[in-house]
C-alpha cells in the first residue's frame, strides 16, 4: 500500500519536472516564442481557476455560475495590496511580492466565499446558481462603480510578476493541494453532501459547516487565479470579470468531467488553446467552439474523464503490463 | 407625482417584455428541468425575423409578428430535437452545458449572417401620444403592453382549460406517471418549446420596437434578466414568470428613476438574492420537502 | 478499451496543438515584405470600430501599394480581432510580434484593450500607433506609443465652447454611460469647460454599459428641461436615446462626441439639428478628403466613419515615419514618428511630447436631414 | 437512565396528523421493533428521532438531552444514528469509503494537515482505514471494500448502510425497514447479525418493520402503531394475541 503510494509520488514528481524541462529547454533555446509561453500562462490560470470552480461544482456538487467575482476580488484586492507596497517604496523580491499578491487574493477572495457562502448555500440547485450570478454581478458592478480600483477605466501599473516559471509551480502546488484536500476527510465529507445531502447529514457530518467549507476553498484558490492574473496582464477592467467568464469557466470543468481534477486540467488546457489555434479563422472560432461543446456534449454528457482521475501511475503500470503480456503472449493470458 | 406615474408606465413597459421571455424559460424549465440559456437567442432570431419581414416584405404589422412568432416557434421545438433531446436521461448540468453551447452558436451565426451593427427596427405602429391625465403614453407602450398581457391570458387559458395544456402540466408534475396515463411526453415537450419560442419571439420584435435595435448579442441582458424574473416569480410556474417580469421591470425603471442608475443593475440582483433567501422556491414557488 | 482510445486521441489532439503553435513561429519572412499588425474588436458588440478601422487602414495599404510600396518593399497588413477583451488583445499583440514579427502597429483601436497591452508594448519598444484610442493614459510614459486622434477631454472642451460660444447655452443636463470611460471622460471635460464658461450643469444622469431602456432618465431630464443635452456615447447607443427623446418630445439640442459618427444613417429624423465633435467631415471640400471617401466607397460600398478615416491616416502616418528611418528598427521608426508631419483626412497630425497630436482641429458636424454638416472648426 | 426518550411527539403536515402523542422509551441494550402498517407514521417517527423533522410538539431526549431543534449531525454526534427505508448510500464512492464518513468525527487532523499529508495525517487515516475495514468485515464485505456502492448487490448495500450507521459509535441505532427487498435467507441471516451487533458494540436497537413476523424472532419488546398512535406495546407473545393489533393488520 505504502510502497505503492511512494511509487505513485516518484511516477508524478518525476514527470512534473520533466514536463517543467521540456518547457525550460524550449523557452530558453527560443524554440517556443513569447505568444505560446503567453497562452501556456493562460492556460496555467484557467486550470488553477478550473480546479477551484471543481470543488464547488465537482466535489461539492453545487451549480457555481459566479466565480469569476472571486477572481475579481483576489485579482484586485492582491492588486491593490502590490500597489500599496511599491507606493510605499518597500522593496522586496518579486517573488516575496508574488507571495504577498496570491496571499492577499486568496485570503479576501475566500472571506467574500465565506460571506456570500454562509446565507446562500441554503439555496440548491438552479436557485443557487443563480443567487452566484448576481452576486458575480454585483461584484463587477461595484468595481465598475469604484474609484480607487479606476472604475471602469481599469486599474493601471500593477507589477508584472508573473512569468512562467512561477505560475508553473505555483499551479502545480495548487493542483496537489486541491487534490490532497479532496482526498482528506474534509474533502470526503464534501464530496458526501454531493452524493446525497440527507444522508451526509444522517452520518454525522456537520453539512452547513462543510458546504462552507468547500464554498470558501473554492473561493480561495479562485482569488489566487485572480492574483495570478491580475499580475500577468498588469492591467485590470472589470469587464472582464462578466457573466461569461464564469460560464466558460464553468464549460471547462463539466467539459473536463465534474469533479474529475485531471479532468478540469485537460479540458482547461483544450479550451485554452483551441480558440487560440481557431484564431485563423476568427469569424467561426466561436461557432465551430460552440458546435464543439454541443456535440461533446451529446456524445460524452459526463465530460472527457467522468469522475474518474487519469492516473500516470496506473497508466504506466498498464503500459508495462502489456509489454509483458505481449512478451509472454504464447502463453495466452495470464 | 405625475413624474411618478409616468415611471410606473415606464416599468410596466420593460416588465411586460421581461414577462413574455420569462414564460419561456418556465415553461421549458417545469417541463424538463433545464434552464433553457438559448431562449434570450430565440428572443434574439425573432427579432430578426421581424426586422426582415418589415423591411425587405413590407408585410403588414400582424403578418410580421406572426411570421416571426411562427418561424420562432419551429426553431425552438427543432433546437430541442437536436440538442436537449439526445440529453434527456443525461445529467442535468450536461444538458445546461449544451444550451450554453446552443446560445453561443446562435448569437454567432447571428453574427456571421447579420454582422455586428445593430439593425434599427422600422416603427410597426403608428406614433401617437395618449395623455391620461396629466401623463404621457405612447401607443408603442400602450400596444406592447396590451399585446403582453393578451397573450399572457390566451397562454394561460390554454394551459387550464385544453387537452394540451394538461397534457403540458401533467409531464411537468411527473414525467413517467404521464407516459402511463397515455400522454405522449415528446409531443408534449415539442409543444411546449414550440409556444415558449413564440412567446420570446414575441418578446424579442416587442423589445425590439421599443427600443429600436436588432442586434446579436441584444437577447443576453433581457435573457438574463427574465431569466431571474422567472426565479424570482417561481420557476415552473407560469403565473409566477409574469409577476416575476412585472416586478423586476419596475424594480429596475423605479431604481434608475429614484435610487441610482448606475447601481441599477446590482439592487435588481440585490432584491433577487433577499427574496430567495427568504423564500427560496420564488414568489409564487411552494415549498417541496424531500422525502426521506 | 473505447475510453483509452478517447483518451489516447485527446492525448494525441493535445500533443498536435502544442506542434501547430510551435510550429508556426518558424514563418519565414521575407525581406520583400513589410508587416504592420492591426488590432482591434472585429468581433463581438464592438466590431463596427475595429472593422472601419481595419477597413480604413487596409485602404491606405492598398493605395501605397500601388504607388509602389515603401522603397518598392509592398505592406502587408495582418489584422487580429481583440473581440474587446484585455486577454485575447494580448495574445494578438504576442502573435504579431512573435509569429508574424511586425515592425509596427496600428492599434489597438478601443482605450481598454490599448492600454492592456502598454506594458508589453513599451517593455517591447514596439513602434505604435494607435488610430482611436482616446484614453489619456494610452501615450503616458510610453515613448513608442503614439495616437492618431485627439483625445476625450480635448473634444469635450471643444463641444463645451461650442455649446457656450456659438449656441449660446446656458444650461446643459449630461447623460453619461458609466462604465464607459471614453462616456465619462467627455463628459467630464464638458462639465468642467461648461461651468467655468458660465453655464450650468442641471442634471446628470447615466446608464450601464449594457441598457437599452432609457426611458426613467430621459423622463427626468425632461423635467429639468435644459437647453443643451450633451451625450457623448456611441451610435448604437446614441441613436436610441435621441429616438426615445424624440418620442417622448424633449426639445432640448443633444450634442455628442465622434463616436456619433453614422448616427445620420439610421437615425436621421431624431438627430435632426443636433451636433457632434468630429475628427474630419465628409462634406469637407478638401480634395484628401473627398478622395478618400470615393476609394472607401468603391472598396466597402459605405460611407467612412471617422473610425475609418483615422485607420487610414495612421497607416500614412506611419509609412512616412518607416520611409523616413529608412530602415525598420524600431528606434528609427519612433524617432521618425515623433518628427512626422502629415496632413490627412482628419487634418494635420504632428505628435507633442506624449506622442499625442498637437493642435489638432475639432470639426464640429451639424445633422442636417440626414447628411453631416460641416458647421465649423475649433481648435483649443 | 433510559438510552432515548420520546414524550408525547406529535407531528402534523398542514391540517394532517400524521403521529399523535407518540412515546417511546429506550432502555440501554434493548432490541425493540416498531411496527405497524404502512402509512402508518413509522417513518415519520423515525425522521423526528432523528431531527430529520422537528416535531409539532413534544420532547425527545438522548441520556437526559434534549434533540429538539438540533440537527441530524448533532443528533448523530449525541448517539443515535440511523439507516433509511429506501437506501441512501453514497452511491459513487467505494464501500469503505461510505463508512469513513461516518467515521468522520473520529478522524484527529485539520485541513492543513490533511492538505499537506503531516504524519498526523497518514496516521490518522491509516487508523480510518483499518477501523472501517473491521466494520465491513463484520458484515462479511471486506472483499467489496474497495467496490462502488451502486455495484454492490441490493443485500450488501442493505448490510453496508447499517455498517455506516455503526461508524458514527452510536448508542441508539436505528435500522428503518432493515430486510425489505431481501429474500428470506438474507432476512435470516440480517436478523442474526443485528442481534451480534447489538451484543458486540453493547448498543440498543430500534428496528422498524412493516412485516410482523420478522421482528418477533429477535426483538425483546416491541411497539405497534396505526394512523399515528401507538396502539399495544410489549413483549412479542402480547402483540401476538392483542386484539387491537390484529384488527390493525388484518383489518376489520
Amino acid at each position: 500500500m505504502d510502497q505503492k503510494k511512494k511509487k505513485s509520488y516518484l511516477i508524478n514528481t518525476a514527470a512534473i519536472a520533466l514536463l517543467y524541462l521540456l518547457f525550460f529547454v524550449l523557452i530558453q533555446t527560443k524554440t517556443i516564442n513569447n505568444y505560446f509561453v503567453g497562452i501556456m500562462i493562460m492556460t496555467c490560470i484557467m486550470i488553477i481557476m478550473a480546479l477551484s470552480l471543481n470543488i464547488v461544482a465537482g466535489f461539492l456538487g453545487q451549480m457555481a455560475l459566479g466565480h469569476a467575482g472571486f477572481m475579481a476580488i483576489g485579482a484586485y484586492s492582491s492588486a491593490m495590496a502590490t500597489k500599496a507596497i511599491v507606493d510605499a517604496g518597500i522593496e522586496m523580491p518579486s517573488i516575496l511580492l508574488l507571495l504577498v499578491a496570491l496571499l492577499v487574493g486568496g485570503l479576501v477572495a475566500g472571506i467574500f466565499g465565506i460571506l456570500i457562502g454562509t446565507p446562500t448555500l441554503r439555496l440548491r440547485g438552479d436557485y443557487l446558481g443563480i443567487v452566484t450570478i448576481g452576486f458575480a454581478e454585483i461584484i463587477r458592478i461595484f468595481f465598475i462603480n469604484f474609484g480607487p480600483t479606476g472604475g471602469a477605466a481599469g486599474l493601471k501599473g500593477i507589477s508584472k510578476l508573473v512569468d512562467f516559471n512561477n505560475v508553473f509551480f505555483i499551479t502545480v502546488i495548487v493542483a496537489v493541494l486541491i487534490f490532497t484536500f479532496g482526498r482528506s476527510k474534509h474533502g470526503r465529507a464534501i464530496i458526501s453532501i454531493r452524493e446525497d445531502e440527507i444522508a451526509s447529514e444522517s452520518a454525522g457530518v456537520p453539512t452547513t459547516i462543510y458546504k462552507v467549507l468547500g464554498f470558501t476553498m473554492a473561493a480561495f484558490f479562485a482569488g489566487l487565479g485572480g492574483a495570478l492574473y491580475a499580475h500577468y496582464q498588469a492591467f485590470l477592467e472589470p469587464s472582464k470579470f462578466a457573466f461569461m467568464f464564469s460560464i466558460e469557466m464553468f464549460v471547462i470543468v463539466v467539459l473536463g468531467g465534474l469533479g474529475s481534477l485531471t479532468g478540469s486540467i485537460l479540458s482547461a488546457i483544450v479550451l485554452t488553446v483551441l480558440p487560440e489555434m481557431l484564431r485563423e479563422f476568427s469569424e467561426y472560432r466561436l461557432l465551430i467552439y460552440s458546435l464543439l461543446l454541443i456535440i461533446m456534449m451529446i456524445f460524452r454528457p459526463q465530460g472527457m474523464l467522468g469522475r474518474s482521475e487519469f492516473s500516470l501511475t496506473d497508466f504506466i503500470d498498464k503500459l508495462i503490463m502489456r509489454k509483458n503480456r505481449k512478451t509472454t503472449s504464447d502463453g495466452g493470458e495470464k | 407625482m405625475n413624474l411618478f406615474l409616468q415611471q410606473l408606465i415606464n416599468g410596466l413597459n420593460v416588465g411586460s417584455i421581461y414577462a413574455l421571455i420569462a414564460i419561456g424559460y418556465t415553461m421549458v424549465y417545469g417541463i424538463i428541468k433545464l434552464i433553457n440559456f438559448a431562449h434570450g437567442e430565440i428572443m434574439m432570431f425573432g427579432a430578426y425575423f421581424a426586422f426582415i419581414a418589415a423591411t425587405s416584405y413590407n408585410m403588414p404589422v400582424w403578418a410580421i409578428f406572426l411570421t416571426s412568432m411562427i418561424i420562432m416557434a419551429i426553431l425552438g421545438v427543432a433546437i430541442e430535437f437536436i440538442a436537449y433531446r439526445p440529453l434527456r436521461n443525461a445529467p442535468r448540468l450536461s444538458a445546461l452545458i449544451t444550451a450554453i453551447g446552443v446560445s453561443i452558436f446562435l448569437q454567432n451565426l447571428a453574427l456571421l449572417i447579420f454582422k455586428a451593427d445593430p439593425k434599427v427596427m422600422p416603427k410597426l405602429f403608428p406614433e401617437k401620444i395618449f395623455y391620461l391625465g396629466g401623463i404621457e403614453i405612447s401607443s408603442t407602450t400602450l400596444i406592447t403592453v396590451g399585446l403582453a398581457i393578451v397573450f399572457m391570458i390566451l397562454l394561460d387559458l390554454y394551459i387550464r382549460k385544453t387537452k394540451q395544456g394538461r397534457a403540458m402540466r401533467a409531464v411537468s408534475e411527473d414525467k413517467d406517471a404521464a407516459i402511463l396515463m397515455g400522454i405522449n411526453v415528446n409531443r408534449t415537450i415539442s409543444l411546449t418549446f414550440a409556444l415558449g419560442s413564440a412567446l420570446g419571439a414575441l418578446g424579442g420584435v416587442l423589445y425590439s420596437v421599443a427600443y429600436i435595435q436588432v442586434f446579436p448579442t441584444m437577447g443576453v441582458m433581457p435573457g438574463l434578466k427574465a431569466f431571474i424574473a422567472a426565479v424570482l416569480g417561481g420557476i415552473g410556474i407560469v403565473p409566477g414568470a409574469m409577476l416575476g417580469g412585472f416586478i423586476i421591470g419596475m424594480v429596475e425603471t423605479m431604481t434608475k428613476a429614484y435610487i441610482s442608475t448606475t447601481w441599477a443593475d446590482a439592487i435588481v440582483f440585490a432584491i433577487l438574492i433577499i427574496v430567495l433567501l427568504f423564500k427560496p422556491t420564488g414568489i409564487l414557488g411552494k415549498n417541496t420537502r424531500e422525502k426521506v | 478499451m473505447k475510453k483509452r482510445i478517447f483518451s489516447l486521441s485527446l492525448v494525441a489532439m493535445l500533443v498536435l496543438s502544442v506542434f501547430t503553435l510551435a510550429g508556426c513561429s518558424s514563418s519565414s519572412s521575407s525581406d520583400e515584405v513589410i508587416k504592420i499588425g492591426f488590432i482591434g474588436p472585429l468581433s463581438g458588440d464592438a466590431a463596427i470600430y475595429g472593422t472601419s478601422a481595419s477597413e480604413g487602414a487596409q485602404l491606405a495599404v492598398d493605395e501605397i501599394n500601388e504607388a509602389g510600396g515603401i522603397d518598392g518593399k509592398t505592406i502587408e497588413l495582418i489584422a487580429y480581432d481583440s473581440k474587446a477583451d484585455q486577454t485575447e488583445a494580448i495574445n494578438a499583440y504576442n502573435r504579431l510580434r512573435d509569429q508574424d514579427e511586425v515592425v509596427a502597429v496600428i492599434g489597438g483601436t478601443l482605450s481598454g484593450e490599448t492600454l492592456a497591452m502598454k506594458d508589453l508594448m513599451v517593455a517591447d519598444n514596439m513602434p505604435v500607433l494607435s488610430p482611436t484610442a482616446t484614453a489619456v493614459d494610452v501615450t503616458v510614459d510610453a515613448p513608442n506609443i503614439f495616437r492618431a486622434c485627439f483625445l476625450d477631454d480635448y473634444q469635450g472642451k471643444a463641444a463645451a465652447n461650442f455649446a457656450t460660444n456659438d449656441l449660446g447655452a446656458k444650461t446643459a443636463a449630461l447623460l453619461v454611460g458609466t462604465g464607459n470611460p471614453y462616456s465619462e471622460g467627455v463628459s467630464a471635460a464638458f462639465e468642467e469647460v461648461f461651468t467655468a464658461n458660465g453655464g450650468t450643469i442641471v442634471g446628470s444622469e447615466s446608464y450601464g454599459t449594457t441598457d437599452k431602456d432609457f426611458s426613467a432618465q430621459l423622463t427626468k431630464i425632461k423635467e429639468l428641461n435644459p437647453e443643451i443635452v450633451f451625450v457623448p456615447d456611441y451610435v448604437q447607443t446614441v441613436g436610441p436615446i435621441l429616438q426615445k427623446a424624440a418620442e417622448m418630445g424633449i426639445t432640448a439640442t443633444f450634442m455628442g462626441a465622434d463616436g456619433w459618427d453614422g448616427i445620420q444613417e439610421e437615425y436621421a429624423d431624431a438627430a435632426q439639428d443636433n451636433y457632434f465633435t468630429n475628427h474630419y467631415a465628409a462634406d469637407s471640400p478638401s480634395e484628401l478628403v473627398q478622395s478618400f471617401i470615393t476609394a472607401y466607397q468603391d472598396e466597402y460600398t459605405t460611407v467612412p466613419n471617422s473610425f475609418a478615416a483615422l485607420g487610414y491616416d495612421a497607416v500614412y502616418v506611419m509609412t512616412k515615419a518607416i520611409t523616413a528611418a529608412g530602415s525598420t528598427e524600431a528606434d528609427a521608426i519612433i524617432t521618425a514618428l515623433t518628427e512626422t508631419e502629415n496632413q490627412g483626412v482628419t487634418g494635420t497630425l504632428k505628435f507633442d511630447e506624449n506622442g499625442d497630436p498637437k493642435d489638432k482641429e475639432v470639426t464640429i458636424i451639424k445633422i442636417d436631414q440626414g447628411q453631416l454638416k460641416f458647421e465649423t472648426q475649433v481648435v483649443n | 437512565m433510559s438510552v432515548m426518550q420520546a414524550k408525547d411527539i406529535t407531528m402534523q403536515f398542514g391540517g394532517l396528523t400524521a403521529v399523535d402523542k407518540f412515546n417511546l422509551t429506550l432502555e440501554p441494550h434493548e432490541l425493540v421493533g416498531l411496527i405497524g402498517p404502512n402509512g402508518a407514521g413509522k417513518t415519520t417517527i423515525f425522521n423526528m428521532l432523528t431531527g430529520v423533522y422537528v416535531p409539532t410538539i413534544g420532547t425527545i431526549e438522548i441520556e437526559g438531552q434534549s434533540i429538539i431543534g438540533k440537527k441530524p449531525n448533532e443528533i448523530v454526534k449525541m448517539g443515535a444514528s440511523r439507516t433509511f427505508q429506501n437506501i441512501r448510500l453514497f452511491k459513487d464512492l467505494t464501500a469503505i469509503e461510505n463508512v469513513k464518513i461516518a467515521y468522520h468525527n473520529f478522524i484527529d487532523y485539520n485541513l492543513a494537515q490533511g492538505m499537506f499529508r503531516t504524519k498526523k495525517f497518514w496516521s490518522e487515516e491509516k487508523k480510518a482505514q483499518d477501523e472501517c475495514f473491521k466494520l465491513l468485515e463484520i458484515f462479511d464485505m471486506g472483499e467489496y471494500a474497495d467496490t462502488l456502492a451502486k455495484n454492490l448487490p441490493y443485500g450488501q448495500q442493505r448490510k453496508l448502510e447499517i455498517a455506516r450507521a455503526l461508524a458514527t459509535e452510536p448508542k441508539v441505532l436505528m435500522l428503518d425497514e432493515p430486510a425489505a427487498g431481501m429474500n428470506p435467507n438474507e432476512t435470516a441471516e440480517l436478523m442474526k447479525t443485528i442481534h451480534f451487533i447489538r451484543e458486540k458494540f453493547d448498543i440498543t436497537v430500534l428496528l422498524i418493520e412493516h412485516d410482523m413476523k420478522l421482528v418477533m424472532g429477535i426483538c425483546e419488546r416491541i411497539i405497534v402503531v396505526d394512523y399515528g398512535k401507538t396502539i399495544a406495546e410489549g413483549s412479542p407473545a402480547e402483540i401476538k394475541n392483542n386484539p387491537d393489533v390484529i384488527r390493525a393488520y388484518l383489518g376489520d
